[in-house]
């Protein structure tokens, strides 16, 4: 294994986080991403029994993870890197499935609350111009967020998880402290 | 004056126990906690508040609502001063700050005044007429003078303060003012089960029934209101936005909502200042209610000469009205009904009565009042403030009447803005004398209650449960209708009375003195379209946007054609419904995180090392790295230009795009989207690619790597990243979806770093894992996947933008910052160099490799020298526009420059011009795009594009930079200046 | 009776009897030797200009609706040379130099206000490609400065230095651009025609062409038919509709370009100010309002309104580069009808039908253009050769590849 | 605007990008030549009505749509998959 340290995406080497009020924010530097793409039209693939969900949707399996992202293509996760080989190698005997490690493309924050959903659906609403039930739980969608596009993924009722090109996961952060930080009042929906 | 003393029950919108100080034009007063700022001034006698526009005449408070033309103030003071502020919106606070505008020396002695005098002369469109002559004299005389008498108030010049925010709301419903038809169409829908917003631009939900003081189910309308939103709280499908504006109707059912949510607090504290929201809602109901009209007479703009309603107003919900003195009494004019209801609530609260004009013959007091029946006023007097009024009665004779404020009831135009905002236009009910929503307003937008003509209570509830049910059908949702309260009936019996006619002027616009008169000479003058007399007189383009005149001025207007009203037309409603704050519409940051930026993996490493930045794009690039003793740029530049010349550079390029490319189709596909082959590319292999628009022009350039069998990386230039991958995407979907190809942006997912120099494979043996990096095994143009530093997967490309020997080593992005440490650190005897774009720049302008400012768009493939490189046995984008004659017989080439006095500097953007040539654009040979020092050659260079520049090699040409008065020998000279044959990055 | 002071002043005192109509309201005849489609700004300059320098007065103009109603009443007011390519920098020139005696040409104050434009730099590449557009207006001595930040910051002090996304690194100025007063650009020019016998014919659409042979003889109006010898159509945002009656396909799409007015404020901005890196630009109006605008919408549109992503684009385009105009609030906002050409550049040219001559593809530029366009577009119509300053203005361009780019976007209209 | 995407239901048109014309599907075979091109290249109906057009739905899934649009309303009447749409052969 290789001696170099890998650095987070915003240049620490642990992952970062924050408090505001109920909602704690994490980057999460575990998680590991592969797409997978095929040839529109054809069917989705099964890697190790992962259901790959339809346009909009997210669904959890077992040590892993996806969601649809375009017409053919699905993002994988999975933070249990034997697990993520094992994908790997699902797919790339998948016929038709191609395979391109993303792990390092995005920067995945984490944010949860721990005072039920309100201040999640709050958040959500000062976010994404998305409908509640486009971001509902077991829901994924690539969206902007004001001006960075980012995907947005309703993991539960008071868990979302916000993914942005890694390169820009310094103005993600400063773009989700801003907005938890003030005081939103708790939806009434 | 004093507080109305009223019964504690019926005047429950003020507490009178929270007494709050505030200052206007630096008194102090006292109102208290529900107050605005308006009926604070009032209760304080405060009458004249400020200076019209024109004339600078002295103005009071007009009207109750958001339509208030009058009384605009700088509220707060510092950078948080508010200049154009309606005092009638701003709820009172402890410590408010407010000061009157538009007046030099003082609200009551207003030097300015003396434009009234030359009213005259200020005629409608006076100023296209004359300030022609001497021509000098506009820009230096007159046009500054007038600047600055125009305007109104003064920004602070400071940065705001505050923070704003922005949010998306998507109810079933949004019901657009909380008045009789909006609370009862949002209780209808709420019952029913829909996601429901409820909007409205007061701080205090129930709109006209606070004014009101009528009864709802024999008790005070207030309870009821009160009763229907406690409700509506209780609800988890209902929203409640009291101080939201629903200020625009966009497409699809968008409106754009501003939320005040601390404008009634000193400072917003921890909180935003406002919200805009943007509200995607299925279906909304408009009901905004209704704004008075008043009739113009002459001299009808003193203060203390308001709309009756607004009157009616203030008197039931803030228990003010607004003589100067508590003793003067108060006159009514109206020509229908509303102005006895106004004389009924005033003599209940037991304000002192002159009685009531009324137009109408036959008229009849509805109380203990005297009725002019058949009377119309017909001037006043007073100078800051009124003191009586002329009336003509009804047989004709004059007479004058002591009073301290004149209610004007003219009527009520329903406010139908937001059903105009897609430019419908509201029709004429002849009947009602009113202008009502037309058929052809935004769709979903369903009006309801007084802003669609049921100005009543009564009708204004029943219409309201209308509104809400024809939503909810409209929705699939079925729904049971709430019983109505019991309400008495309001009739209004209006007769026309548009204005009264005479020799004075008489004002329509209050804030922009547009009078009577001035519609008048519109007319004479042909300025008869509406929008003509609009523009000629500037009616209706003050603050209020016509709320207060724009009705009354085509009654005018259609007086003086004779066609009526229906025919005369109407000028349709812009967005937004009331100003909005800039601050609030382009909230968020506006400083550094104005738009997101991205960063280099190895950013934290660079900013460490002493790198200067710059924007690329969306990115932060490292542009040089000042060395300790290095003051100047150029010494950093030089110095990182030379070591890579000479040792082994490091650069961040992971900026540049990369594309994944996969599928049995994949060389067929590239082929094209390059205008040469890539096709015949081999695994391991890269090659350099030119990309077309379908125009012909030069897109974009950059490396396409085969990794294996139907597998290609293509990178992009930094600027183009975005734009190529859609316009792949383009030809992925739109024009070859037959092809088996995918795309994958992967530009984040690995940090590339470019190992440039004759040292370059030296220091990257002693990173790679066993890889055979020689000359035969890893020629120039080979790529590999492979791993380094101890099991590190990487992808290595032999590529080079310097002309050096030189790589690109990419490893995930998590590991870039370490790569390079590590790099550096074993590069150390070497002289391993960090550089940046500057003297990325450098070395590609002595390599003669295009960049940005070589392919901005305008020039070809030919004109680059790579003419040869468009595929003509192959189809590509762009291919077959790129052999039209004015694109082929393009004879400008790229070519060096280099000065004859080599201590000269080249600018680029100068032109280039034939020895001796008259310097004119017909003479123009074309331009210099990349000018930098070379370090290598020690002399200044630059590439440029030259009409025939290949055949001119060795000539003298002039480099006219006239700008900034320069004129510069230079030959022309191949567009290498290192290594003309390559052979140097091949070794 | 001529506009002058002396004239208010004596009208003042005898209570403004003796203003008559502006203009007359004829109505329309048999036949004309020049019917100039669309009372806008352009046609009206090049009726105009027809009478006044070419000598034809049997010319009349159509407008759809009331004079003055498109683009020339609901642009941001902006006049300026400031032009890269030889195809257009000499006609914008030609244009600017009609500004600059405007008011005594037409004897009607259009209040021309040349208080300057600056175009902000943010980056060293983008100072060496306005220093090539700055030497372009050089040499045809439109005239320019390049500005350093230090300059700027004395000029425009009130500009965020110190906190940018985008850092201010200096502007390329043009001293004698400005402003004018839009309506009174389209007034002034109908009242001058006016007074030299060309017929401006108001609420009378152009339904039809009547082409016989290939040669135009008039058109169908909802005002009956009307004879004419050339027909010159001049309808910006609705060329595509209008030329679609004569079987004509254009390089030509119609957006929605949205601008903005704040509430009147004593005097904060020096000339126009425009910020390309956050599109927005921003000049102030006599009576004190903010006049600012930024992209067009971006997608094909004849609604004459907009979308709120534009808006809040432009008000934080604004905010960023001028945090201090945050307390000012939007007072109205509008959408005109922009015809986009392919390559960014007007068209003025004959076509293929025999008399019938087209002007249009202005984009968002027009207004600056009305002097030089009428000019021209009368010259081509009088003489049947283009105006030196508008050869390259062909409609053939296209296909034989002489496209005027400046922003080299290529053939994308919304991206010009 | 709201731009109703056949996979992902209504989604806000600021995730989209446009490009014009959906007769850009049609792009002629190299045999068309310049002339041909340049009508494909340049050439529009710009209609005042119905338009059918190309978003492409950069922020989102990355699909080009082809809407049908009306230009004088703003009205949308439907939207495909542009890959549909010309496998489908009726562009």
């Amino acid at each position: 294994m290789t001696d170099l340290i890998p650095m987070g995406a915003l240049g620490t080497p642990d992952p970062a986080r924050a408090s505001h009020g109920a909602l704690t924010l994490t980057e999460n530097t575990a998680l590991m991403l592969i797409s997978v793409a095929t040839r529109p039209g054809t069917p989705a693939p099964h890697p190790l029994g992962l259901h790959l969900p339809g346009p909009g949707l997210w669904s959890q399996g077992q040590g892993a993870a996806a969601f649809w992202t375009g017409p053919g293509q699905w993002m994988i996760e999975t933070d249990v890197p034997d697990h993520a080989e094992r994908l790997r190698d699902a797919i790339r005997s998948a016929p038709g499935a191609r395979l391109t490690d993303q792990s390092d493309g995005w920067v995945c924050v984490e944010v949860t609350s721990d005072a039920g959903p309100a201040p999640i659906r709050a958040l959500l609403e000062r976010l994404v111009n998305l409908s509640p039930d486009q971001v509902a739980p077991g829901h994924a969608t690539r969206t902007l967020l004001h001006h960075l596009g980012c995907i947005v993924i309703r993991r539960a009722e008071d868990h979302l998880a916000v993914l942005a090109p890694r390169s820009a996961a310094g103005s993600l952060w400063h773009l989700l402290r801003e907005t938890a930080s003030r005081q939103v009042p708790a939806a009434t929906a | 004056m004093s507080r109305l003393d009223l019964p504690q029950s019926r005047d429950a919108l003020i507490d009178r126990n929270r007494p709050l100080s505030f200052t206007f034009d630096g008194r102090p007063y006292t109102g208290f906690a529900g107050d605005t700022l308006a009926s604070a001034l009032m209760a304080n006698g405060v009458q004249l508040v400020g200076r019209s526009f024109k004339y600078h005449r002295p103005r009071g408070i007009f009207s109750a609502g958001s339509e208030e033309p009058n009384a605009l103030v700088t509220l707060r003071s510092g950078a948080r001063a508010e200049p154009n502020t309606r005092a009638t919106m701003v709820e009172l606070f402890e410590g408010l700050e407010a000061s009157s505008q538009n007046h030099l020396g003082g609200v009551r002695h207003d030097l300015m005044a003396v434009n009234d005098l030359a009213a005259p002369f200020l005629s409608a469109g006076f100023y296209y007429k004359t300030f022609m002559w001497p021509r000098a004299f506009w820009e230096k005389l007159y046009e500054p003078a007038i600047r600055r008498a125009a305007g109104l108030g003064k920004l602070s010049m400071e940065a705001d303060p505050d923070s704003y925010d922005r949010g998306y709301l998507h109810p079933d419903l949004l019901v657009i003012g909380a008045g009789a038809a909006g609370l009862m169409a949002a209780l209808t829908a709420a019952r029913a089960g829909a996601e429901v917003v409820l909007a409205d631009e007061d701080a205090r939900m129930g709109g006209r029934l606070l004014a009101e003081g009528g009864l709802l189910d024999g008790a005070p309308a207030t309870d009821w209101v009160a009763q229907v939103l406690a409700e509506l709280a209780a609800l988890p499908n209902v929203r409640l936005m009291p101080r939201t504006t629903v200020f625009g109707v966009y497409d699809h059912g968008i409106y754009g909502a501003v939320e005040r949510v601390s404008d009634h607090l000193a400072t917003p504290g921890e909180q935003v200042r406002q919200t805009l929201w943007r509200i995607t809602a299925k279906r909304a109901i408009m009901a905004t209610g209704a704004t008075e009209r008043h009739i113009p007479f002459a001299d009808n703009d003193r203060p203390g000469v308001l709309l009756s309603g607004s009157l009616r107003a203030y008197a039931n919900r803030w228990g003010v009205t607004p003589q100067a003195r508590a003793t003067d009494p108060v006159l009514i004019f109206t020509n229908n009904d509303d102005g006895h209801r106004t004389a009924q609530s005033l003599l209940a609260r037991g304000v002192s009565l002159a009685g009531v004009v009324d137009s109408r013959s036959g008229a009849r007091s509805l109380g203990d009042y005297t009725t002019h029946a058949g009377a119309v006023v017909t001037g006043t007097k007073g100078r800051h403030g009124l003191r009586r009024v002329q009336i003509r009665t009804a047989d004709g004779s004059d007479s004058w009447i002591s009073c301290g404020v004149l209610g004007v009831a003219g009527g009520w135009n329903p406010n139908v803005q937001l059903a105009s905002h897609h430019r419908g236009r509201p029709v004429w009910d002849g009947e009602r004398l009113t202008f009502l929503p037309g058929p052809d307003g935004p769709a979903g937008l369903i009006p309801a209650g007084a802003a669609c003509g049921h100005g009543s209570t009564i009708a204004a509830l029943a219409d309201g449960r209308r509104a809400a049910q024809t939503a909810l059908t409209q929705l699939d949702r079925t729904a049971a209708a709430p019983a109505l309260p019991q309400a008495e009936e309001e009739p209004s019996a209006i007769t026309a009375l548009w204005h009264v006619p005479g020799q004075r002027r008489a004002w329509v616009d209050l804030q922009n003195d547009v009078t009577v008169k001035d519609i008048k000479l519109s007319h004479q003058e042909n300025m008869r379209s509406v929008e003509h007399m609009k523009r000629w007189t500037t009616l209706g383009m003050a603050t209020d946007q016509g709320k207060t005149s724009n009705v009354t001025a085509l009654a005018v207007m259609a007086e003086l054609t004779g066609n009526g009203i229906a025919r005369t037309g109407t000028t349709i409603f812009r967005p937004p419904y009331t100003p909005v704050a800039l601050s609030v519409l382009g909230g968020g940051d506006t400083g550094a995180n104005f738009r997101p930026r991205r960063l280099t993996p190895t950013h934290h490493w660079a900013e460490a090392n002493g790198a200067t930045f710059v924007e690329v794009g969306q990115w932060m690039r490292a542009q040089w790295y000042a060395q300790p003793g290095e003051t100047h740029w150029r010494q950093s530049v030089d110095r990182e230009a030379r070591a890579v010349r000479a040792a082994v550079g490091l650069c961040d390029v992971t900026t540049l795009g990369k594309i994944d490319v996969q599928g049995p189709d994949a060389g067929t596909f590239l082929d094209r989207i390059y205008a040469n082959t890539i096709s015949t590319l081999k695994p391991g292999r890269v090659r350099y690619g030119l990309m077309l628009r379908e125009d012909g022009f030069l897109y974009d350039d950059g490396t396409c790597a085969c990794l294996g069998d139907g597998h290609y990386v293509v990178t992009t230039t930094t600027g183009n990243a975005g734009l190529v991958f859609q316009r792949m995407e383009f030809a992925r979907q739109c024009l070859w979806p037959e092809l088996d190809v995918t795309l994958i942006s992967t530009t984040d997912a690995w940090a590339q770093i470019a190992v440039a120099g004759p040292k370059s494979r030296a220091l990257l043996e002693r990173v790679v894992d066993g890889f055979d990096l020689s000359n035969d095994v890893f020629p120039f143009m080979a790529c590999a996947e492979l791993t380094v530093c101890g099991g590190l997967p990487a992808r290595l490309f032999r590529i080079s933008f310097s002309g050096e020997v030189a790589y690109e080593l990419a490893v995930p992005a998590r590991y870039g910052h370490a790569l390079m440490e590590r790099l550096m650190e074993r590069g150390a005897d070497l002289g391993v160099t960090p550089y940046g774009t500057e003297a990325l720049a450098v070395l590609r302008i002595e390599k003669g490799h295009a960049a940005g400012a070589e392919l901005n768009g305008q020039t070809t493939a030919a004109m680059l020298g790579l003419g040869r490189m468009v595929s003509a046995k192959k189809d590509a984008i762009g291919a077959v526009m790129s052999r039209r004659e004015g694109l082929a017989d393009d004879s400008r080439r790229l070519v060096g420059l280099q000065p004859v006095d080599p201590g000269q500097k080249l600018p680029a953007g100068a032109h280039l011009f034939a020895e001796g040539a008259a310097q004119a654009l017909a003479t123009d040979e074309g331009w210099i795009t990349s000018a930098c020092y070379s370090p290598h050659v020690e002399s200044y260079i630059a590439l440029g594009f030259l009409e025939k520049g290949d055949q001119r090699l060795g000539e003298v040409i002039r480099c006219a930079n006239p700008l900034e008065g320069q004129d510069i020998s230079a030959r022309v000279v191949p567009a290498h200046f290192v290594d003309p044959e390559g052979g140097r990055l091949r070794d | 009776m001529g506009f002058s002071g002396f004239r208010v002043i004596k009208e003042a005192l005898t209570g403004h009897k003796g203003w008559g109509p502006l203009w007359r309201d004829p109505a329309p005849r048999a036949q004309y030797d020049i019917v100039i489609v669309g009372g806008g700004g352009h046609g009206l300059a090049t009726a105009y200009f027809l009478a006044k320098l070419y000598g034809r007065h049997r010319v009349a103009v159509l407008e759809k609706g009331w004079l003055g109603g498109g683009n020339i009443g609901r642009n941001t007011t902006i006049i300026r040379s400031n032009y890269l390519l030889p195809g257009n920098q000499p006609f914008y020139e030609l244009s600017m130099q009609h500004w600059e005696r405007q008011e005594q040409d037409l004897n009607f104050n259009s209040m021309v206000s040349q208080r300057g434009i600056i175009n902000l730099i943010h980056s060293d590449a983008q100072r060496d490609s306005f220093r090539r557009r700055g030497n372009s207006m050089m040499l045809t001595g439109a005239g320019a400065r390049l500005l350093d930040r230090d300059e700027l910051r004395q000029m425009v002090p009130f500009l965020n230095y110190d906190n940018a996304r985008f850092p201010i690194k200096g502007g390329l100025m043009q001293t004698r651009a400005g402003t004018a007063r839009h309506d009174g650009v389209a007034w002034g020019y109908a009242r001058a025609a006016d007074q030299m016998g060309v017929d401006i014919i108001q609420n009378c659409e152009v339904t039809g062409f009547r082409i016989e042979g290939g040669q135009v003889r008039g058109v169908e109006t909802s005002r009956g038919y009307i004879g004419a010898g050339k027909v010159g159509v001049a309808v910006a945002g609705s060329s595509g509709r209008v030329m679609a009656m004569a079987g004509l396909r254009l390089p030509i799409e119609s957006h929605v370009l949205q601008a903005f007015v704040t509430e009147g404020l004593k005097p904060v901005i020096p000339g126009v100010i425009t910020f390309g890196a956050g599109h927005f630009y921003i000049s102030q109006s006599d009576k004190g309002g903010l006049v600012f605008g930024g992209d067009i919408d971006g997608y094909n549109s004849y609604a004459q309104r907009g979308n709120l992503p534009v808006i809040e684009d432009v008000a934080e385009g604004g905010m960023a580069l001028m945090p201090m105009i945050g307390r000012a609030r939007l007072l109205r906002s509008w959408g005109g009808l922009m015809d986009m050409s392919m390559d960014g550049s007007p068209i003025i040219d004959r076509t293929p039908v025999e008399g019938l001559y087209f002007n249009g593809g202005w984009c968002y530029g027009g207004f600056k253009a009305t002097p030089a366009s009428g000019h021209v577009f009368a010259h081509l119509l009088a003489t049947d050769t283009p105006h030196d300053t508008a050869t390259a203005f062909r409609l053939d361009r296209f296909a034989r590849g002489h496209l005027i780019d400046e922003r080299g976007a290529g053939a994308q209209p919304n991206l010009h | 605007m709201l731009i109703p995407h056949p996979l992902l239901g209504l989604r806000d048109a600021q995730e989209f990008t446009y490009l014009g014309d959906a007769a850009l599907l049609n792009r002629p075979d190299p045999a068309a030549g310049e002339a041909g091109f340049a009508d494909y290249v340049y050439l529009r109906d710009n209609p005042a009505g119905v338009h059918r057009e190309l978003w492409f739905h950069e922020q989102g899934d990355r699909s080009w749509l082809v809407v049908t649009r009306n230009t004088l309303t703003h009205e949308i009447l439907g939207a495909e998959l542009a890959r549909d749409v010309k496998l489908g052969g009726t562009a």
